[in-house]
């Protein structure tokens, strides 16, 4: 879950790591009021979504009724595809240097890993190879002063700033483990005569973590079906083709799409129904195909925990409670294999042995062959 | 001789009481692993259809040789069973819970690193060693012995891949779940590794997906170090990049983990590349000369 | 440094662990006010030693006035040798059994270990070892819930007791950790009705890491004499023979003291005066020796960092300025020996080459050969 | 041969700019050690007398390989320089400091163990493979090059002892000091074990003393697995219970690590025990023959 940067910037704070004056405003008038009272302020908007200068989302302006004319543009409208309801008004920083800090997850290495630059305020993708500091970090031992000494070494900043460096990695990488971060990055991190500030933050907490994170406000990026989806336990990502997608298995419905894909069709959606979904889940799960108005349905079902005979027997009572208005092309092999090729052919349809198969033909069904 | 499980492979199932333990465990007893006892707090004392079961792991391990251990834990309790398990000597830890924390993790792949600890998974099916030893929910049908080994990141995909292995005559020699999370203990190059010392294995079937580096370095590995055929299969090739297709690593982020660079990786290292995944037995007849 | 009861009892109580409703008095009136106040109690002398029961130090009684009489007599008297500053007056627990819990330290193995056994109350060297039960704790991932879980198993307590205990000792390995304790023992851990409490405390201090526990009130075990060499910086332990010893190095000083035993001597004392002590510091360190009268005096140098030209002239130094009054062997080899024995010899001494010589020798002179 | 020092070891010295540091790197130097690093955090870029000096290991690490480190620093801050040491890498570390809080050894000999690197001390003079290499404090004159191993709790009395074999015409192979503390790395069974192996070494003369159970266990070890002639001296007998002796582990305890229970774990495993420091030549002599 990525949190705003306003978000980001409370925990920082709460951390005890220095982030300029400023408050986050969800109106026009708390824009301009907050203007008033810290004087030359920058205003972000807040999405989750970085670009936001080139994209008209940020100003600076000492000037109430200019800071609450922006604001008022603002909130409300798209910005990068997202909707802005709040904005952050901060006292502009006086910007004598900008450098880059984070800690992240290295997935190969298994451990936290800081990542630094002496060159902040970009993409930390677009800093050379060579400029990036990357330091990894043992989890039984934590950040140890040598730590940081090593990343404020290759930082190569003067020893009061290098003392401020370190504590503040300290107290990130304790934010970082308490909170159940994947990402907590500053970006920029601003060098203002002698202080250093986190004027920029991206923090992204595991989403399989929020069951300890409850304090957190919860930020909700997806669509309304992929919220429903994930109340029903589902995996479901709407993509934009039109032929709706049901398998068992997140590698399984990836391949599915991959052979839709490879036989000229587009795939509406991925929907891993996961192992083992009974009647009742699979059945919501085709409801929720349906309401896209895709023009076909594949479900892909290889049994192992689930059984073929719940999957028909799902479709066979979503068929007769709500109707089914769109063809559907069934590939059904495993667990209870002939039960659930029976359940189906009553209903006239004959169940498919291959999955290539099957999306072949659903791809033919769509294109009208 | 197959790798990690044998014929003797001595294990303990972690959460044996529960709904997903209890089924699963007889789905492994009747596979013919052999399961010598389960833990179940406050459940200590009992047995579960004539395996006994035990309040804590030191316990387990004080009456009985246990091997390897499987977790049917919920995910927020994970953590410290694993740890159970590999503070209490525990060789081989099968981590089946999905929705593990990241951070949770970590700290069990630390403190398993520090004990000498093979872990599998999370977020994976299992590990089996065809017709020997199962630790894990594949359906036992597919896993027939034979000399292809298998190593992927996703479930049932392998099953599908299997699947076709066994219809083509092909029987399994030792399969590999690695996990579909981003943080998981085994990785390709270390079954690779074991793989291609194994006499029983004489290919390897590798199943990969977009997302992470795993694929690349797998592919480092091959070129270095691996000297027997692998045929490979990748999913997610018409995945649109920053979205999360299922599993927590199958994600193309900032231009990394994408389909067409872990293909050009693969074929730089002697690695065919299926395209489908019905087409795995035949390029293992062609490797295979058969 | 180890912590009177009371202190120990006032740290479980911060770390959130339960003891019983109480007070530390320094006066017969305190005290008498306190049992006032708390009805039935328990007094306790608070002296540094055990099996304060058996030599007088405790009573029950709910007599504010009985309560009076008993600390004055207490108070400032002697017990087991320890002067008594304090009583403890606590309210009487409803026992119903006595456990014992430990954490301390393994050198052996080099990590925390707990102790713990269903029989407290008693010396837990008088538990069987088999009765006991002993858990290893990985200083990297602490005090688990797997850990305690096994521990109360052994302990075969109630569910409800379990989870008690398995909660302090959670809180007393962070006490164990942060305050930097070699030992933190609840014996007994009192079981009344369905509530764990923590009857006694015994907790020692790394004295190592006091430099980081200065919250801590000092606890004086020492001797005025060990107290003065501790400030020099010199380990010293009195002993109750006539030959007063300097060497330098814990190893070296043993096998002198050891030697003089071997010759039928008996050493006044333990000096260790370090590695590459100077002249101002050994003269300090002939002083103290002098300050305790003994018959002879041994010092048995071998020169590393140590050189024999600075003991040397230390002692000609604290001869001249306050006079040496008894026999003084000396062994010198080593860094600047030939010096050292120049200044000894323009003082009349002829220093020894062996260590059992010097030895044999001082144990002579105060036998009278 | 010796063991753990070679001709070639490559020593790197963190704290070499402090008074002590200074002055036993000179030493080291002029044993014939090569220094080929030091580490003084601030001063990184300068040299000292030749040898190069880093703000950081990491740093040192990059440009030099380097095989062990020694410490010159104030035992507050000797957990920190220790885990810096561990973590960039290397495989060998002298604790000199004593005073190490004991919760701090605890964790610098947790994190050694995960990263497989073997620590001496802390509070050791250091250890010596005479004539080759020496990392520590020892005068550098009494160790010259023979075919005794030494290994010992205490540091003075070591110098001792090895100034009477000197005397004797016995030369050293390597010398250990363990260290005075209640926890410390290298132990006697370490040594013993690497000691037995090393062709160089015809006999070993261990020097132990009262407390703790470290010459216990390394009697159990000469039992079962030691086949040259081992001379143990122990310091302490006419320690009274109680008192701390020094070194914080030099302490008979509740009854434990009495002289009287050491001797008699040694007599049973066949070593011979010297009741005076200068009689360990003669009972070498004896035991080798000569």
């Amino acid at each position: 879950m990525k949190l705003y940067e306003y978000m980001g910037k409370e925990l920082l704070a709460r951390y005890g790591i220095p982030v300029p004056e400023g408050g986050v405003a969800a109106t026009p008038e708390e824009a301009a009021e907050l203007t008033g009272k810290i004087g030359s302020v920058v205003i972000k908007a807040q999405i989750l979504s970085g670009k936001r200068g080139k994209a008209g989302g940020i100003i600076f302006t000492d000037n109430h009724a200019e800071a609450g004319r922006f604001s008022a543009d603002l909130l409300g409208s798209e910005l990068n595809g997202y909707k802005v309801e709040a904005v952050l008004v901060e006292k502009k920083l006086q910007i004598e240097r900008e450098l880059y800090l984070a800690i992240t997850v290295d997935s190969a290495a298994r451990n936290p890993l800081i990542l630094a630059s002496a060159k902040g305020g970009i993409d930390i993708e677009d800093v050379p190879e060579e400029e990036l500091v990357k330091m990894a970090l043992d989890v039984t031992v934590g950040m140890q002063p040598f730590v940081t000494r090593e990343v404020t070494r290759r930082l190569a900043v003067s020893d009061v700033v290098a003392a401020q460096i370190a504590d503040i990695l300290s107290k990130l990488y304790r934010l970082f483990v308490e909170m159940d971060a994947e990402l907590a990055e500053i970006n920029p991190l601003v060098i203002s005569g002698e202080t250093v500030i986190a004027a920029d933050a991206k923090i992204t907490i595991d989403d399989d973590a929020l069951f300890r994170q409850s304090a957190l406000p919860l930020v909700e990026e997806r669509t309304a079906a992929e919220k429903k989806a994930h109340e029903l336990g589902l995996s479901y990502v709407e993509l934009d083709g039109d032929i709706a997608v049901m398998a068992n298995g997140a590698g399984i419905t990836m391949a599915t799409l991959d052979l839709i894909q490879y036989y000229g069709g587009a795939a509406a959606n991925f929907l891993d129904a996961g192992g083992g979904a009974g009647v009742e889940q699979t059945a919501r799960a085709l409801e929720l195909l349906l309401s896209k108005n895709p023009r076909a349905i594949l479900i892909n079902i290889f049994g192992g925990i689930t059984r073929c005979d719940d999957v028909a027997q799902a479709f066979v009572d979503v068929k007769k409670n709500s109707g089914i208005p769109v063809p559907v092309v069934i590939r059904l092999v495993g667990t209870n294999e002939e039960k659930g090729r029976e359940i189906l052919l009553a209903e006239g349809i004959n169940a498919y042995k291959l999955m290539h198969e099957a999306a072949q033909r659903a791809v033919e069904i769509v294109k009208g062959n | 001789m197959a790798v990690y499980l044998f014929a003797d492979t001595q294990v303990l199932v972690q959460g044996i009481t529960g709904k997903q333990g209890s089924f699963h465990t007889r789905q492994m007893v009747s596979y013919g692993t052999k399961i010598v006892a389960g833990v179940s707090p406050g459940k200590g004392g009992q047995n579960f259809e004539g395996i006994p079961v035990y309040h804590t792991v030191a316990a387990a391990v004080t009456e009985q040789r246990i091997d390897a251990s499987i977790l049917f834990i919920p995910a927020p309790f994970a953590k410290d069973a694993a740890f159970e398990a590999i503070d209490a000597g525990i060789k081989i830890l099968v981590l089946l819970p999905e929705h593990i924390p990241i951070h949770d993790a970590m700290a069990i792949m630390a403190f398993a690193k520090s004990r000498g600890t093979t872990v599998v998974g999370p977020n994976t099916f299992g590990i089996v060693s065809s017709g020997k030893c199962k630790i894990g929910i594949m359906p036992n049908r597919f896993f027939l012995p034979g000399n292809i080994g298998v190593v992927s990141r996703s479930g049932t995909l392998c099953y599908e891949i299997v699947g076709n292995l066994t219809a083509s005559g092909y029987g399994t020699s030792t399969v590999v779940g690695l996990g579909g999370d981003r943080v998981v203990g085994l990785n390709f190059t270390d079954v690779l590794k074991e793989l291609e010392k194994d006499r029983q294995t004489e290919a390897v079937v590798l199943v990969g997906e977009i997302g992470g580096s795993a694929e690349e370095e797998a592919a480092e590995f091959i070129k270095a170090n691996v000297t027997k055929p692998v045929i490979a299969y990748l999913a997610g090739k018409s995945a649109p990049p920053g979205k999360r297709m299922g599993h927590a690593g199958a994600i193309i982020e900032r231009g990394k983990g994408t389909f067409e660079g872990k293909v050009k990786a693969f074929e730089a290292a002697g690695v065919s590349v299926a395209q489908l995944p019905f087409q795995v037995p035949a390029f293992l007849d062609k490797a295979l000369k058969k």
